[in-house]
């Protein structure tokens, strides 16, 4: 791997005019993300960018790094296998609702459960954005799209709460427009070793407008978002006095200052518990009876499969007589014929 | 072992042992192979697997066998029928006889033939009783109980005993063909280090059931003359581990690592098997969670600059499909190689066939041209498993390796190869600061070929993607005519394929009445037939395809030599349609089997004795 | 509206309406082409969208646009060039100059025509301003400050008024060719019922537009002959409307409810939508997590007894390939769209295009026959997928049918038939107590059609699925010769369909030197081209295939009149191999296209005259 | 639907001979399913048994009802298009690790998602039986296969993680010889509204065997299974003195007996809770250190994706204009040509 030199974002843009919709929260993602990798400290030619078909995934065309417009839904298995090849890259799967969750999924599980050490940005506008506005397996029960005319009759996947059935060691969430945050939030992406999710809310301006409006409602957002931080209280308001705490195992808000409740009441978030039982809770949080979590809700390390996979070859390489196809070929039952 | 023997001698002679599934049979099969092997005999041979894991004991489908076939000259077939049947129980019996010679041998477990193992059997009475073998020699030697009192003085569990009956039955084989012991005795003693009470046990049954024959006579004895064969040192080898190791031979020759994405699926998972235990070799091989993800892995294992390849049967590889498409606009070099099985869908799962060659011809969307190759011996899987590599490493494509069930399982001695004296491959990785003007679809020279820039190589970052590309730049492009130069540049690169794969050879003369054309897996068949034909003074050509796309260059001239050429295939005729729409002037007609199982030389030789 | 025009009489006219994405212009197309059917003319559009979803405004690439043709006699095509082109910005005309015929009209909204949006087209000069444009008429008028003009007393924002400068367009089209502006009117106030003053602004700018043009007497107006229609009722229809509704329309008729299992995909989605919403005719649409889910949901609804189908483009056929095969083998009804498009790969998927073909003949493990049957106008999806239906249902197979991006998008009017004239579909579902020695694979009477047992009747419980069956019980059988027997009742079952569909015919002389062929969606322009040649006086016949597997009993004998056959596909040559491998003794040439486009009627005619 | 008749077992018994390995777990889940279908008062003719591939999946041409024996895989997805489109059916999907969790589990999670109203038995022996032993995505960490010959490394689904990930309304588990238990188990299946996933821990003989030796030893399986009964105390032990409770939202193991606890402190088990979170931790608990939850951990009840097709079909019949095909082609704009 190569020296690295100090980067600014524009470094990671293509010479590609970028075409997604005007207003498409797609755009700020990007952004965020180059600013992100401009301070990353690895060389851009260590960057692998791979996705797979929809808006989102035409994300690598726009970054000036090695890059991969994969199949529909393939874009973690492809991600997969470059990590695998490699493990010194730095390997960015870029995915849609559709990408990751219909087509995809199971690639999506598999590679959760494997813990490789990819990062994941989850573009979920909650509708097929590509193909013109279906609906997706994160629309909200009842949306009405072209081919649920009437309404959607399916419950949604909350991404959280499959990444964590599914045994997940990182998940966060964010939403597209909040640049600064995002970028941070990348930042710790790559430090995290092992898979890591980030669930990007991301705004389809053409076919999904406003669907998280409740949430970023600029005046309400105070109330609706709770950003949590490792070791911090998870208190959010606009007067900062709610906060959550356990009762018989759930999470539950209460208000500082009422029924006797101060702050040091309130729950300490650990992102890096390895039991996942809060953070599932976390991710499950449903406007409008609670905030939406965002920021990192779990955070975990444990053994990467790329880094198992190299750790095995070298063992065995170490221990096996056999060092080459030569020896291969001689190995076991043989004869000679004179 | 001093008494004189009546021997005769012989050219060639199938064996067949059969039984249980738990009776060892593939073991005695193999250590008689290879002692034949050892000892200077050609060898061919062909395992046949019940298709369920346990079926119920002493049934029929519970019935396992190993056939093999040796010869003073060369064997290519594990034979029609046999010339022995070991037979440990009477499922065994019943399930083979239909494919024993006339006046063959049967040897079988006297003691298994009781009245319960009858009735599982479905035989209404012993045939071993009354006149119903009477058209063949019948050993009914007391194996089971013969097996127990060799062991009598050792401290072992007569279960345990029993377990070795196999090695009774092989000793007496082994007299029957004058062999030694030798060999088989080392391979007990490695096999079962550990636990030198059943070395023991082993090693007397062995012996016991050898002086057993010995002591009786039975019959008179074989000889198999020594085959002239090349002075080299030798192995055994499936079809399965030839493919992988072809394909690690091509990753150590090209000096790149081994990637290998891939998904169990009978007959193909010994592929992965071997590849999975090459950690030593630095191989990486990644179980995927499907066969779309054992490809898609290697893609990106591809685009990393792994050599990648895949691994699967027919309906795993209608699900690759799609991915196929992506290697081959993409333009990166993988090898997918696919054994084929009865179909369609699940269809038969344990049994040859080679009815996937359309399906790997043209089984995607789009212009879609991939390399197609097929191997047609089990061991000649290494050579063109290496030549997959080869071909997709130097042309940037990916290449269709189609093997089968027959080959995939069967095994043949093999003169072991010297690395060094393997061809080179050339890859096209670029080196940092190799290229100052780096466009990710430039083609190298006069050739369709673009080079391999992978992630970690500074300079070369650039974007590919299944979304048609602009020529030179690789950018996306929806310019129609551009469309077009692409569509042609991927068909010319296939093309170009055709000078770097050798001339296809005539077996006999290059005109006449009839010429012969196979492909794949029926080598073996097609030759003796043809061969045993020649001999008995018929007229009659052969030529055995291997590269199926592109074709040799000289295959129309080939083709024109014959009156009438018969293709011969273990499916409904796809080879042939691939020749009529590719040579339509000639005057094909067809042979075609599709029953799960090879050809018969019988068979063939009647075919061809009819199409003249 | 009194004054006098100069009005020229014309065959047929090609119109191309072109703008950005949010100009409105596929509206505009509609409208114009609905009028102009309603006062008698043949129509054929063709719409072409920008790849993306919205390009950047102004640009190239965000262009939008809508191509008819209008005609007195039947009109097959959209038209080669324009006649008039309608372009609302400079990207608009900057991205069809290439399409309009020497002398054509151009209408341009002068406004448009700034520095900024120049600029953005890639215009180096105003082309309005000197001799650019000197070779075409150009009516530069202000359309987007004439349409505020129009719109001042209405309490509207101009970005408002703005969006209805479409309208101002198809006024001044409509007085080109004394339209009437009613029927337009009335779509107006239906589509805004819910919003009056939209419905006065859009109404007073179709007016203002047409008076303009009136007042201005920019140019002769035109007139196109009404047709010589067939009396009915009407509508226009695109082809993936007309598929879904043939499909829906085939579920009525057998009497069964309508599934379709299916994944979203360009160009097919509309299938799905549409069925979508028939959830008045009792559809259900499964809308799956991917294309296997797509087809398995609806294999699964087809053993249940439903009427199912599934929809997909090139790529999902990649991905159904394997469960096709699970079709095929259980003998299932089963109808599967495929609408094509680009390839390989991702490949030009909003382009069209002919590559599937082999694929959907031959992309599956094993001997797998399916049928293939593909459309060839708009309007026919519906004729074809209604039969799709029936040889699905009457005979317990998968059917394939294929359109392409072309036909899905264009739409044509379309004489709406009556359900009581269609063909009888009769499926084979047994009743309660109807056979009382059911077997699963047991064939009805001579045919190799097998019954119909779904879950919920007494009395027919079965087992079906992937393995290989025993015939007549439909048990799993791994007997050798009764794979053969089976794959050959497949195949039979195939081609007993010959028996069902309507002779080959041949437009123009049964023998000659030249006999064009197509199949699929290239009708429109192999039709076209043919009969202006023999206008002309070349002597040429054509004949184009929709039954692709089985062909036609009598393809041999049509084919066999000719000295020389030329295959016209958009693709590298398929059908050409296919037909190869069908009937080698023929004198093929090929004419292929592969530009994401279809064929032009003058590349065609140039083409045929030199085969000649 | 037909009138439903008296059955004994025998009478879902099919003509064809069993052919799994003698000893195998498969058969006892055949006996109790058979035993259990013939107590449930449904007609024979309205079962539909539909399996994928695998040794399990086998199943269907054992069974004397209608079946489909389909591809690998696909279980779940054909069993959901027969459901779909006659909600009348009883259907079970059988089908095992490999076939449901690796190739098949993107079908997985999405009929649990669409909470079809199936009935899913996940034969779970750790293994690939029918391709002769490769690991699948349940096998233990670092097991040693013929495709891991030095061990996996990777980690394994938990079926009961996964499903609640997913949005389930249903978890059972049991043991494969506990053929009295599984056939109440499955009663309460049949009985439940919406997808029921029952995961079988079934031993493989021949590549797999005695992998839940540990848990199943006659001796210590009292300290080391815990069946749960919705509304009883989860006690368990050899001397019934074992039981869990909450600590900090987390399930811990007490004593009866000891610290003050008594059996009144002990959790009691409430399967029907809508809120996944204990359900979760019960799926979750690992021997050796906790024992395994058998029974029914989660049984809420949902609309269910059938029933809301096919009343959604019913609503929009009734006020929809258009009531066959000649409306249809007439709808929208349409001309006369006289
Ligand atoms: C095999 C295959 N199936 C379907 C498609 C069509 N397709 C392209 S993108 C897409 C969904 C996109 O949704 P999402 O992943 O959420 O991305 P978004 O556009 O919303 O960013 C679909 C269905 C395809 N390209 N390939
Ligand atoms: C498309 C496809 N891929 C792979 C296979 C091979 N295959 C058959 S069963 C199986 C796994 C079986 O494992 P599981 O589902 O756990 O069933 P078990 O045999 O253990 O009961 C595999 C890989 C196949 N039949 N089809
Ligand atoms: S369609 Fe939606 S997701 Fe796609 S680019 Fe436009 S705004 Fe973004
Ligand atoms: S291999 Fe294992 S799972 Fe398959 S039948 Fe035998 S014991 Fe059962
Ligand atoms: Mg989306
Ligand atoms: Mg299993």
């Amino acid at each position: 791997m190569s020296e690295t030199k100090k980067y600014t974002f524009k470094d990671f843009k293509s010479d590609q005019e970028v075409r997604w919709c005007p207003g498409c929260g797609d755009t700020a993602i990007l952004n965020s993300i180059q600013k992100a990798m401009a301070e990353m400290n690895i060389a851009k030619e260590d960057f692998a960018i791979i996705s797979g078909i929809g808006c989102s995934s035409r994300f690598p065309y726009y970054m000036d790094t090695y890059g991969f417009h994969g199949i529909h839904g393939r874009a973690g298995v492809i991600a997969s296998g470059v990590k695998t090849a490699n493990p010194k890259l730095s390997v960015w799967q870029i995915t849609g609702d559709g990408d990751a969750l219909a087509i995809g999924g199971n690639h999506f599980i598999h590679e959760i459960r494997r813990n490789i050490d990819l990062n994941v940005v989850l573009f979920n506008n909650e509708i097929y954005g590509l193909t013109k506005g279906q609906y997706s397996p994160t629309s909200e029960y009842g949306l009405k799209t072209k081919t649920s005319p009437f309404g959607t009759i399916e419950k949604p996947f909350n991404p959280g709460e499959l990444v964590i059935g599914a045994g997940g060691t990182f998940f966060a969430r964010g939403i597209d427009n909040n640049v600064r945050e995002n970028q941070a939030l990348f930042m710790e992406v790559e430090k995290h070793k092992g898979i890591s999710i980030v669930e990007i809310l991301q705004n389809c301006v053409i076919f999904n407008d406003g669907v998280f409006g409740y949430i970023t409602d600029k005046k309400e957002k105070l109330d609706r978002q709770l950003f949590v931080e490792h070791g911090k209280p998870m208190i959010y308001g606009k007067e900062k006095d709610k906060g959550l705490v356990l009762e018989k195992g759930k999470l539950k808000i209460v208000k500082i200052g009422e029924d006797g409740i101060t702050k040091d009441d309130i729950l300490i978030h650990d992102a890096n518990e390895l039991s996942p039982i809060l953070h599932y809770q976390l991710a499950s949080l449903k406007a409008p009876e609670f905030p939406v979590v965002l920021g990192i809700i779990r955070s975990v390390e444990l053994t990467t499969y790329d880094e198992a996979v190299h750790a095995q070859i070298e063992a065995i390489k170490a221990q096996s007589k056999i060092k080459c196809m030569d020896d291969l070929l001689h190995s076991g039952a043989t004869w000679e014929v004179e | 072992m001093s008494k004189k023997k009546a021997i005769i001698e012989k050219d060639h002679v199938v064996i067949k042992f059969s039984g249980d599934s738990g009776d060892g049979m593939q073991l005695t099969g193999t250590q008689f192979s290879e002692t034949s092997a050892l000892m200077g005999n050609t060898v061919s041979t062909f395992p046949d697997y019940p298709a369920e894991i346990r079926a119920p004991k002493g049934t029929v489908g519970g019935v396992s066998g190993f056939q093999l076939h040796i010869g003073h000259e060369e064997v290519n077939t594990p034979g029609d029928f046999a010339d022995i049947l070991v037979a440990m129980n009477p499922a065994a019996l019943k399930a083979n006889l239909r494919w024993i010679k006339d006046g063959g041998i049967i040897i079988v477990d006297k003691d298994s033939f009781t009245k319960r193992n009858l009735d599982k059997a479905g035989w209404d009475k012993n045939p071993l009783e009354g006149e119903y073998l009477i058209h063949y020699k019948v050993i009914a030697a007391p194996i089971t109980s013969l097996t127990q009192v060799a062991c009598k003085d050792l401290d072992l569990k007569p279960n345990i005993v029993a377990r070795s009956k196999n090695m009774f039955t092989l000793g007496m084989v082994y007299w029957l063909f004058s062999r030694e012991l030798d060999f088989t005795k080392e391979f007990i003693e490695t096999k079962f280090a550990k636990k030198p009470l059943i070395v023991e046990a082993n090693k007397l049954v062995l012996s016991a059931g050898y002086n057993y024959a010995l002591n009786l006579q039975l019959t008179r004895s074989y000889r198999v003359v020594r085959a002239n064969i090349s002075k080299g040192t030798y192995r055994n080898i499936s079809g399965n581990t030839a493919t992988a190791w072809g394909l690690l031979a091509a990753a150590e020759k090209s000096g790149l690592q081994m990637f290998l994405g891939s998904y169990p699926i009978t007959p193909a998972t010994e592929v992965l098997q071997e590849i999975a235990n090459r950690k030593d070799l630095g191989a990486i091989s990644f179980q995927a969670e499907d066969e779309i993800a054992g490809i898609a892995t290697s893609i990106g294992a591809a685009f990393a600059g792994k050599f990648a390849a895949t691994s699967t049967s027919g309906p795993g590889l209608a699900l690759k499909n799609e991915a196929i498409g992506l290697a081959v606009i993409t333009e990166l070099p993988l090898v997918i190689v696919n054994v084929q099985r009865g179909g369609p869908s699940t269809g038969l799962p344990t049994k040859t066939e080679q009815s996937d060659l359309l399906q790997a011809l043209y089984g995607r969307n789009g212009e879609s041209p991939a390399v197609v190759i097929a191997a047609s011996t089990p061991s000649n899987c290494f050579r063109y498993a290496y030549n997959s590599g080869k071909i997709a490493l130097e042309n940037m494509t990916p290449v269709i390796l189609l093997t089968d069930g027959f080959l995939a399982n069967g095994s043949r001695p093999w003169k072991i190869p010297k690395m060094s004296e393997l061809p080179e491959i050339k890859h096209h990785i670029i080196e940092e600061e190799e290229d100052d003007d780096y466009q990710a679809y430039r083609r190298i020279g006069d050739s369709m070929i673009r080079k391999w820039a992978i992630p970690g190589t500074k300079g070369y970052e650039h974007r590919i993607g299944g979304l048609e590309k602009m020529e030179i730049t690789g950018n996306v492009s929806y310019v129609p005519e551009n469309h077009e130069v692409m569509t042609y540049q991927r068909k010319q690169k296939i093309e170009d394929i055709k000078k770097q794969i050798p001339a296809q050879t005539i077996d006999g003369k290059s005109e006449g009445d009839l010429l012969v054309v196979g492909w794949g897996g029926t080598y073996g068949h097609l030759v003796t037939a043809v061969h045993e034909l020649r001999e008995e003074g018929t007229d009659v050509s052969f030529t055995h395809f291997n590269y199926i796309f592109p074709l040799p260059e000289n295959t129309e001239e080939v083709l024109s030599g014959f009156k009438k050429i018969i293709i011969c295939e273990i499916n409904d005729g796809q080879f042939l349609k691939y020749m009529r729409s590719s040579f339509p002037q000639f005057n094909y007609s067809q042979y075609n089997k599709i029953q799960g199982l090879p050809f018969s030389i019988v068979e063939l030789k009647e075919t061809i004795k009819n199409n003249l």
